[in-house]
C-alpha cells in the first residue's frame, strides 16, 4: 500500500513537471530569437568538422573582424591565430591541414577558450567560454557576405601595379617537376585549376585567393605601399564592393588574342572533325568588341580560354562535354552561346516591350541566320593566307549596317484612331508615329539591335507581327476577329489583342503612364 | 446546489432553480434571436469557419460523452457483466438525453432546421459521411428511446407495453452498438475530406478509429463521473443494489478505461509514425499535441491503473472527470483549434459569447431534464413491481 | 438500361445507395437468422 | 409530395436487382473515371491579369449580386487579401512577388473540380458536377449544414449567415445558365485582357502547354488545376510561383471522394459483421453463465447429499 502511494506521488510530480516543461517550451518558442539587424560581411560559420561526418553540435558563428580588432588593440596581428606556410599566411585557424576530428576539435577548443579565459581573468570584454555561448542553433547575425570577383578593371590595376609582370600571379603546374611554373602567353583564369573545393593538391578557389591576395596585400602594407584590403568586408561587403575604383575605359588585356575571328569548324587535319559536310557559311566575329561587352573572358570561354572549335566539333567530342558546335553557338538558355547571350539582351527594357511577345519557335527558313552566317565557305582554298582571312573578316564587319531602318516619316501614320472598342469607352487616339519614333530612338545607339533591325519595317513587326514586312500591314482586326476562336485557340480577340499588346509592352518597358483605363479612352457616360 | 429543498417541493425558489432559470431565460432570448435574425447575429461563424462551437462542442463532444449508453448496455447484456446492471439505466438515460440535445442543438446550427429529414426523404447524398452520421444518429436516438422506455412505462404503469419493450433489449443493444460504432467513428471521418485544413498531427487516416476508441473511453469515464455526481446529489433515490454495485462499477469501468486509454495512446503514436510527423512535435502545435497525449491520455491511463490497483474510488472519480475534460479538448482540437491552422490569426474563429451561452443553455436543459426524470422514474432503483 | 458514369462521385453515389439498402436488409436478415439458429435452444431448455 | 415520391422511387429503382447485374461491367473496382469529355473550363493566364476587377463587376451584374459599397473601379480594395463571399462569387487579389517588378494578380472563384469535394460531402446531393463542367448548387434541398465549406480545399463556398429563413450556400456557377445557352461566363466576357479563356478542358490544357513551350522562361512549368485534387475545370497558368500568389501547392492529387471512400467502405462491413460478432460474444457469455449455474447446482446438490 505504501509503495503504491509512493508510485502515485511520483506520477503526479512527473506529470506536473512535464506539463510545466511543455508550457515553458511553448512560451519559449513564442519568443522570437533576436537577430542583430545589421548585416555584416565577416560572419563565418565554423562547420569544418563536417568533413569528418555529421555535426554533433550546432556550428559556431564567428565574427572575424571582431577578433581582428580585439587583437589589434593588444598589438597582436594575424599570426596570433594563423600559421604560415611557405612564408605565406594560411587561412585555417592554427593549422595547415584538417588531419583528424579530435585534433581539429582540440585546436578550436584550446585556441578559443584559452584566449577567452585569459581575457576573462584580466576582466576584459571577451567571448564565451561555455559550449552554448558559441554553439548556438539560433542565427544571431545576418550575413551580407558576397563573393567577390576580379573584373577587368581590377585586373588592369593589378597588372599596372605589378609592372606587367604576369608571373607574379599566373602560374601553371608542371607534372614532371611537380612545381608551379610560369608559361608566357598561356595565362588563364584561376578557376581553370582552382575549383570550388580543394581536390588533391589543387587548392580551392577560396583558399587560393585568400592565401594569395591577403598575403600580398599584407606584405605591401608592411612596406607602407598602397594596396588592397585585408579584412573580410574589404572584399566581401556589398557596399564596400561598390566603392572599388573602376578604370574607364579599361585598356585591352593583351594575351595575343585576335581582333577578329572567323568562326568555323576545326580545319581539316586537326583531327577534330572527320566529316566534311559543313555547308553553313562561316561567321565573322568581332572579338575585340565583345571583349568590351563582358567583364571577364570566362563569360564566353570556359576556364581554359581555348578556341571554340578545339572542343566543340560538329559531332561533339568528350573535351567539349559532347556539346556540338551548333549547340555551343545557339543554345538559347546558355549564357555562353552567341544566341543565348543575344536573346538575353532582349530582356533589356528597351527591347522587352516587343520581344516578350515573340514566342520561341524553331524557324526553318529565316533570313536572320544569314545575319551572322555571312562569310563564304573558304574550306576549299587550303593555301589561303590567314592574313587574307582576317582582312576579309574585318572588311565584312566594317561594312555592316548597324542603324535601325525605318520608313520615311511621312509614310508612318501619325495618329491611329482605334474605334473597334467603343462600346463602353470612347475611341482611342493612338499616337502611332510617336510610338514608332520612341522605339527607333531606344535602339539607335545599340549596335546589336541596330544590326538586326536594319531592314525597313523590321521594327514594325513588334506590333504588326505574323504578317510579312510591309509599309501597309493588315489591320489588327483582320486576324483578331473574334475572341475564343475554337480553331485558333491561342489567338485573342480584338479586345484582348489591344490590351495585351499595349499594356504588356508598357509594363515590360517600364512605362508607367497611362495608368488606369480612362487615360487611354474616356468612359462614355462620364462625359 | 441545495437539492433537498428542491426535492421537497416546498418552494420553487432554490439556488438551482434560480441559476438554471436564468440560463434558460437567456437561452430562450438567444434562440429567438437565432431563429428570427439568423446565424450571423449570434455567432462568429464565417465563410472560413463554417463550423463553430455548436458543432465542435454540442455535436462532437455531446455525442462522445453520450457514449455511456452503448458501452454500458453492451457490457451488461452482451458481455454478460451482470454486476454492472444497476448502471445501465442511468447510462441509457444520459445517452438518450445527450442525443436528444445533440439533435436539438443541431437545429440551431443548420441553416434550415426544418429540412433536417431531407437527406432521407428528398435526395440521398450517400457519399457523404454526414449522411451516414445523420442516419445513424436518427436511428440510434430511436434505439435509445426504446431502450429507456421501460422506465417511464413502469412509472406510468403500462405493464404489457413494458413487457414488449423489455423483450427487445437484446436486439436493441446489438443495434445500438452497431450504430454507435458507425457514427462515433464517422464523426472523426467527417474531417478526412479536409487534409489540407486540419493540422497533420491530428489528421490521420485513422481518424475514425481514434474517434471510435476515444468514444468508448468517454462513455466509460462519463458513467463513472456521472455516478459520482449522482451519488452526491441523488443518493436518497438509490436502492440498496445500486449503492452496493456502485463501487464495483467504478472499479470495473476504471479498469476498462485505463486499458483502452493505453491502447488509444498506442494507436495515436502509430498515427504519427504512419504520417511521419515526428518533426512536427517540436512546433507549438506539436507541444499542444503532446499536452493532449501525455496530460490527457497517458496520465489518466496511469492514474486509473493506480486507482484500480489501490481500490481508490476517489482517485478514479477524479481521473474520470480529467478524462472527460481530455475528450472535450480532443474534440475541440480536431474541430476548432487545429482546424484551419494554416489561416492567419485574423481569419481564425473564436466563439461569440452567445454561442457559448447557447451551449450552456443546452447543457442546463439536459441537467434539468435528468433531474426531472430521476426524481420521478425508476432509474436509480428497481421498481418494486418489476423485480425479476 | 445501362448508365455510363463519368465521375467517380456519381458512380460512388450509385453503389453507396445500393449498399445502404443492403445494410438495412442485412440487419433484419441477421436478426431473423439468429432466431432461426437459436430457436431450438430455448425449446431444449424448456423440455429439460 | 409528388417530387419526393418520384425521387424516392428513383432511388429504389436505381438499386433494383436488375440494375445491379446490368451495371456490373461498369462497376469494376479498378475502373478509372475520366470525367465528362468535352466539358468546359476556363484557363486563367495570371501573367496577363492586370487587376482591373472587370471580372468582378461582370460577375456581380450577370448573377444579380448586391452591388458593393466601394465601386469596382476602386483599386484600393486590392490592398487587402479577400476571399469569396456570399455577395461576391469572384474576387481578384494583389500579390507582391519577390524578384518580379510590379504586382501579380489572381482571380479567385470556384475551381469546378472534376470530382468536387462539396458534392462528395453534401448529404442531400445539392451539389452536382454537370456535363458542361460546372459544379452547380441546388438551394431547394440544401439543409444548411455547411459541410461543403469544410470540405472545399480551395475555401470557395460562402454562406448567407445573415439570412434567417432562406440562407443559401453561394459560389460561382461558371455561369451555368449562360454557358448552356452558348454564352460566355460573365467574367470571361468582361475581361479586357482576355486573361480568361473559355474552352473545352482538353483544349485549354493544350493551349496552356503550348504557351509554356513557346515562351520558355516566362511561365512556371505547371498548369495549376491539371492534377490538383484530381483536376479542376478552372486552370491556371502563371509567370510567378503559385505559392507566391496564395495558391496552395500541398493539396495533392487525390480526388476528394477518394479521401473518404476508405472510411465509408468500412460502414457496410461493420453493419454486416458487427452483429454477428456481438451475438457470438453474447452466446459465449450466456453459455458460461449456464455452465456456472450448473456447477453451482451440482455443488449444492452434492452438499445436500453430504448433509444427509
Amino acid at each position: 500500500m505504501k509503495k503504491e502511494r509512493y508510485l502515485f506521488r511520483w506520477a503526479g510530480i512527473v506529470a506536473i513537471s512535464i506539463i510545466a516543461l511543455l508550457g515553458t517550451g511553448i512560451y519559449g518558442l513564442s519568443k522570437v530569437s533576436k537577430v542583430s539587424s545589421q548585416p555584416r560581411a565577416d560572419v563565418i560559420k565554423i562547420d569544418n568538422m563536417i568533413a569528418f561526418g555529421k555535426l554533433e553540435i550546432a556550428p559556431v558563428e564567428f565574427l572575424h573582424e571582431a577578433h581582428t580588432e580585439a587583437l589589434a588593440k593588444k598589438n597582436k596581428d594575424c599570426a596570433a591565430c594563423h600559421l604560415t606556410q611557405n612564408k605565406r599566411l594560411f587561412p585555417k585557424f592554427k593549422r595547415i591541414a584538417d588531419t583528424d576530428r579530435i585534433k581539429v576539435m582540440d585546436i578550436y577548443h584550446k585556441g578559443c577558450i584559452s584566449c577567452h579565459g585569459e581575457m576573462n581573468v584580466a576582466k576584459e570584454k571577451t567571448g564565451p567560454v561555455e559550449c552554448e555561448g558559441c554553439h548556438s542553433e539560433k542565427i544571431q547575425h545576418v550575413t551580407s557576405r558576397q563573393p567577390t570577383g576580379f573584373d577587368k578593371s581590377l585586373h588592369f590595376r593589378h597588372s599596372e601595379a605589378q609592372e606587367n609582370k604576369c608571373e607574379r600571379c599566373h602560374h601553371e603546374y608542371d607534372e614532371k617537376t611537380k612545381k608551379l611554373v610560369y608559361v608566357k602567353g598561356k595565362e588563364g583564369t584561376c578557376r581553370y585549376c582552382h575549383k570550388e573545393k580543394t581536390k588533391d593538391n589543387r587548392m580551392s578557389m577560396g583558399l587560393a585567393s585568400h592565401i594569395a591576395c591577403i598575403d600580398c596585400h599584407r606584405k605591401n602594407i608592411s612596406k607602407r605601399l598602397t594596396t588592397g584590403p585585408v579584412t573580410c568586408s574589404g572584399c566581401h561587403d556589398p557596399s564596400v564592393q561598390q566603392k572599388i575604383k573602376k578604370i574607364t575605359p579599361i585598356p585591352r588585356m593583351d594575351r595575343k588574342q585576335p581582333d577578329v575571328v572567323l568562326l568555323k569548324k576545326a580545319p581539316k587535319g586537326t583531327g577534330v572533325d572527320t566529316e566534311n559536310t559543313n555547308k553553313m557559311a562561316f561567321v565573322p566575329f568581332d572579338h575585340k568588341a565583345h571583349e568590351n561587352y563582358n567583364d571577364t573572358c570566362r563569360v564566353c570561354h570556359h576556364e581554359s580560354l581555348k578556341q571554340c572549335n578545339e572542343c566543340h566539333s560538329l559531332a561533339g567530342m568528350n573535351e567539349g562535354n559532347r556539346v556540338n558546335l551548333e549547340t555551343a553557338m545557339h543554345q538559347v538558355d546558355s549564357t555562353r552561346s552567341c544566341q543565348g547571350c543575344h536573346e538575353a539582351k532582349q530582356k533589356d527594357k528597351n527591347c522587352a516591350g516587343c520581344h516578350v511577345f515573340m514566342g520561341k519557335e524553331r524557324v526553318k527558313e529565316d533570313t536572320s541566320c544569314l545575319k551572322c552566317h555571312s562569310a563564304p565557305v573558304m574550306e576549299k582554298k587550303k593555301s589561303s593566307n590567314p592574313d587574307d582571312e582576317k582582312t576579309l573578316v574585318k572588311t565584312m564587319l566594317q561594312s555592316r549596317n548597324l542603324v535601325p531602318g525605318t520608313y520615311p516619316e511621312n509614310n508612318i501614320p501619325e495618329k491611329v484612331v482605334i474605334k473597334k472598342l467603343s462600346k463602353e469607352y470612347d475611341a482611342v487616339d493612338f499616337p502611332h508615329r510617336k510610338v514608332v519614333n520612341a522605339l527607333v530612338g531606344n535602339i539607335k545607339d545599340n549596335k546589336l539591335a541596330g544590326y538586326f533591325h536594319s531592314q525597313k519595317g523590321s521594327i514594325c513587326k513588334g506590333c504588326h507581327h505574323n504578317s510579312p514586312v510591309s509599309a501597309n500591314p493588315p489591320h489588327c482586326g483582320n486576324c483578331h476577329g473574334k475572341p475564343f476562336d475554337g480553331k485558333n485557340p491561342s489567338r485573342p480577340g480584338i479586345l484582348g489583342a489591344y490590351h495585351q499588346q499595349c499594356m504588356g509592352c508598357h509594363k515590360e518597358m517600364g512605362i508607367e503612364k497611362p495608368a488606369g483605363c480612362t487615360e487611354c479612352h474616356k468612359k462614355k457616360n462620364e462625359r | 446546489m441545495s437539492d433537498k429543498a428542491a426535492i421537497d417541493h416546498k418552494t420553487w425558489f432554490t439556488p438551482f432553480n434560480a441559476i438554471s432559470g436564468t440560463i434558460i431565460i437567456i437561452g430562450i432570448v438567444i434562440s429567438i434571436l437565432r431563429f428570427t435574425v439568423g446565424l450571423g447575429a449570434v455567432t462568429h461563424l464565417s465563410d472560413d469557419n463554417p463550423w463553430g462551437l455548436w458543432i465542435g462542442f454540442d455535436l462532437l463532444v455531446g455525442v462522445a460523452l453520450a457514449a455511456g449508453g452503448y458501452v454500458t448496455s453492451a457490457a451488461v447484456y452482451l458481455f454478460g457483466m451482470k454486476k454492472f446492471h444497476s448502471a445501465v439505466r442511468p447510462a441509457v438515460l444520459t445517452g438518450f438525453l445527450g442525443y436528444s440535445l445533440v439533435v436539438f442543438a443541431l437545429t440551431y446550427d443548420v441553416g434550415r432546421p426544418w429540412r433536417l429529414p431531407y437527406p432521407f426523404i428528398m435526395q440521398q447524398g450517400t457519399t457523404s459521411l454526414l449522411f451516414e452520421v445523420a442516419g445513424c444518429v436518427a436511428l440510434y436516438l430511436t434505439v435509445l428511446f426504446l431502450e429507456f422506455v421501460p422506465a417511464p412505462l413502469e412509472w406510468l404503469g403500462f405493464k404489457k407495453v413494458r413487457e414488449l419493450a423489455v423483450k427487445l433489449t437484446l436486439p436493441l443493444t446489438v443495434l445500438g452498438v452497431v450504430l454507435s460504432t458507425l457514427h462515433q467513428s464517422s464523426l472523426g471521418a467527417l474531417y478526412l475530406i479536409a487534409p489540407s485544413k486540419l493540422h497533420p498531427l491530428w489528421y490521420s487516416t485513422y481518424l475514425p478509429v481514434f474517434f471510435f476508441v476515444s468514444s468508448i473511453i468517454a462513455g466509460l469515464s462519463m458513467v463513472i463521473y456521472e455516478s459520482a455526481l449522482s451519488h452526491h446529489y441523488f443518493a436518497d433515490k438509490m436502492d440498496a443494489a445500486h449503492l452496493q454495485e456502485s463501487e464495483g462499477v467504478t472499479l470495473g469501468f476504471g479498469k476498462a478505461a485505463s486499458l483502452i486509454l493505453a491502447g488509444y495512446f498506442t494507436i495515436k503514436v502509430m498515427g504519427i509514425a504512419g504520417g511521419d510527423h515526428w518533426h512536427l512535435l517540436g512546433t507549438p502545435y506539436g507541444l499542444w499535441f503532446l499536452v493532449e497525449m501525455i496530460g490527457f491520455v497517458a496520465l489518466p491511463s496511469f492514474l486509473y491503473a493506480v486507482g484500480v490497483r489501490n481500490k481508490d474510488v476517489t482517485l478514479i472519480k477524479w481521473t474520470a472527470a480529467w478524462t472527460v475534460l481530455g475528450i472535450v479538448i480532443n474534440r475541440l482540437n480536431v474541430s476548432l483549434i487545429a482546424f484551419n491552422w494554416h489561416l492567419p490569426s485574423a481569419r481564425r474563429y473564436f466563439p461569440h459569447w452567445m454561442e457559448i451561452a447557447t451551449s450552456v443553455f443546452i447543457v442546463t436543459i439536459g441537467i434539468v431534464l435528468f433531474r426531472f426524470i430521476v426524481t420521478r422514474m425508476p432509474v436509480f432503483y428497481e421498481h418494486p413491481e418489476y423485480k425479476d | 438500361m445501362e448508365t455510363i458514369y463519368y465521375t467517380y462521385q456519381d458512380f460512388y453515389t450509385h453503389t453507396k445507395g445500393i449498399l445502404y439498402l443492403l445494410m438495412i436488409v442485412s440487419l433484419f436478415g441477421i436478426a431473423g437468422f439468429w432466431n432461426f439458429l437459436t430457436g431450438k435452444d430455448d425449446d431444449n431448455k424448456e423440455n429439460e | 409530395m409528388s417530387i419526393s415520391r418520384r425521387r424516392f422511387l428513383g432511388w429504389v429503382g436505381a438499386a433494383g436487382m436488375g440494375s445491379v447485374v446490368g451495371k456490373s461491367a461498369l462497376a469494376a473496382g479498378n475502373k478509372h473515371f475520366d470525367g465528362y469529355h468535352e466539358s468546359l473550363g476556363v484557363l486563367h493566364d495570371i501573367s496577363l491579369c492586370v487587376g482591373c476587377r472587370s471580372c468582378e463587376a461582370a460577375c456581380c451584374k450577370v448573377n444579380e449580386l448586391p452591388v458593393p459599397d466601394k465601386p469596382f473601379t476602386d483599386k484600393h480594395v486590392l490592398d487587402e487579401e479577400r476571399r469569396t463571399t456570399a455577395e461576391a462569387y469572384t474576387v481578384v487579389n494583389k500579390y507582391g512577388v519577390t524578384g518580379k517588378i510590379g504586382p501579380s494578380f489572381r482571380k479567385i472563384q470556384c475551381n469546378h473540380c472534376a470530382e468536387p469535394a462539396c458534392a462528395s460531402a453534401c448529404f442531400v446531393k445539392a451539389f452536382k458536377k454537370t456535363k458542361t463542367g460546372a459544379v452547380t448548387y441546388d438551394a431547394s434541398v440544401c439543409v444548411g449544414c455547411r459541410y461543403c465549406m469544410i470540405a472545399c480545399p480551395f475555401e470557395i463556398p460562402a454562406y448567407e449567415y445573415n439570412e434567417s429563413f432562406t440562407p443559401r450556400v453561394m459560389k460561382c456557377t461558371m455561369c451555368h445558365p449562360r454557358i448552356t445557352k452558348g454564352q460566355l461566363p460573365g467574367c470571361v466576357e468582361g475581361c479586357p485582357m482576355e486573361a480568361l479563356t473559355l474552352g473545352k478542358r482538353e483544349d485549354l490544357l493544350k493551349i496552356a502547354r503550348e504557351r509554356i513551350r513557346k515562351y520558355p522562361g516566362k511561365y512556371i512549368d505547371h498548369i495549376y488545376g491539371e492534377t490538383e485534387m484530381g483536376g479542376t475545370n478552372w486552370l491556371y497558368l502563371s509567370n510567378v510561383p503559385f505559392s507566391d500568389i496564395g495558391m496552395r501547392e500541398d493539396l495533392g492529387v487525390t480526388p476528394a471522394p477518394e479521401l473518404t471512400s476508405g472510411a465509408l467502405s468500412v460502414v457496410p462491413l461493420v453493419a454486416g459483421l458487427w452483429p454477428v460478432f456481438l451475438m457470438g460474444i453474447y452466446a459465449i457469455s450466456k453459455r458460461k453463465e449456464i455452465v456456472f449455474k450448473e456447477e453451482l447446482d451440482e455443488a449444492a446438490h452434492s452438499r445436500t447429499k453430504e448433509d444427509i
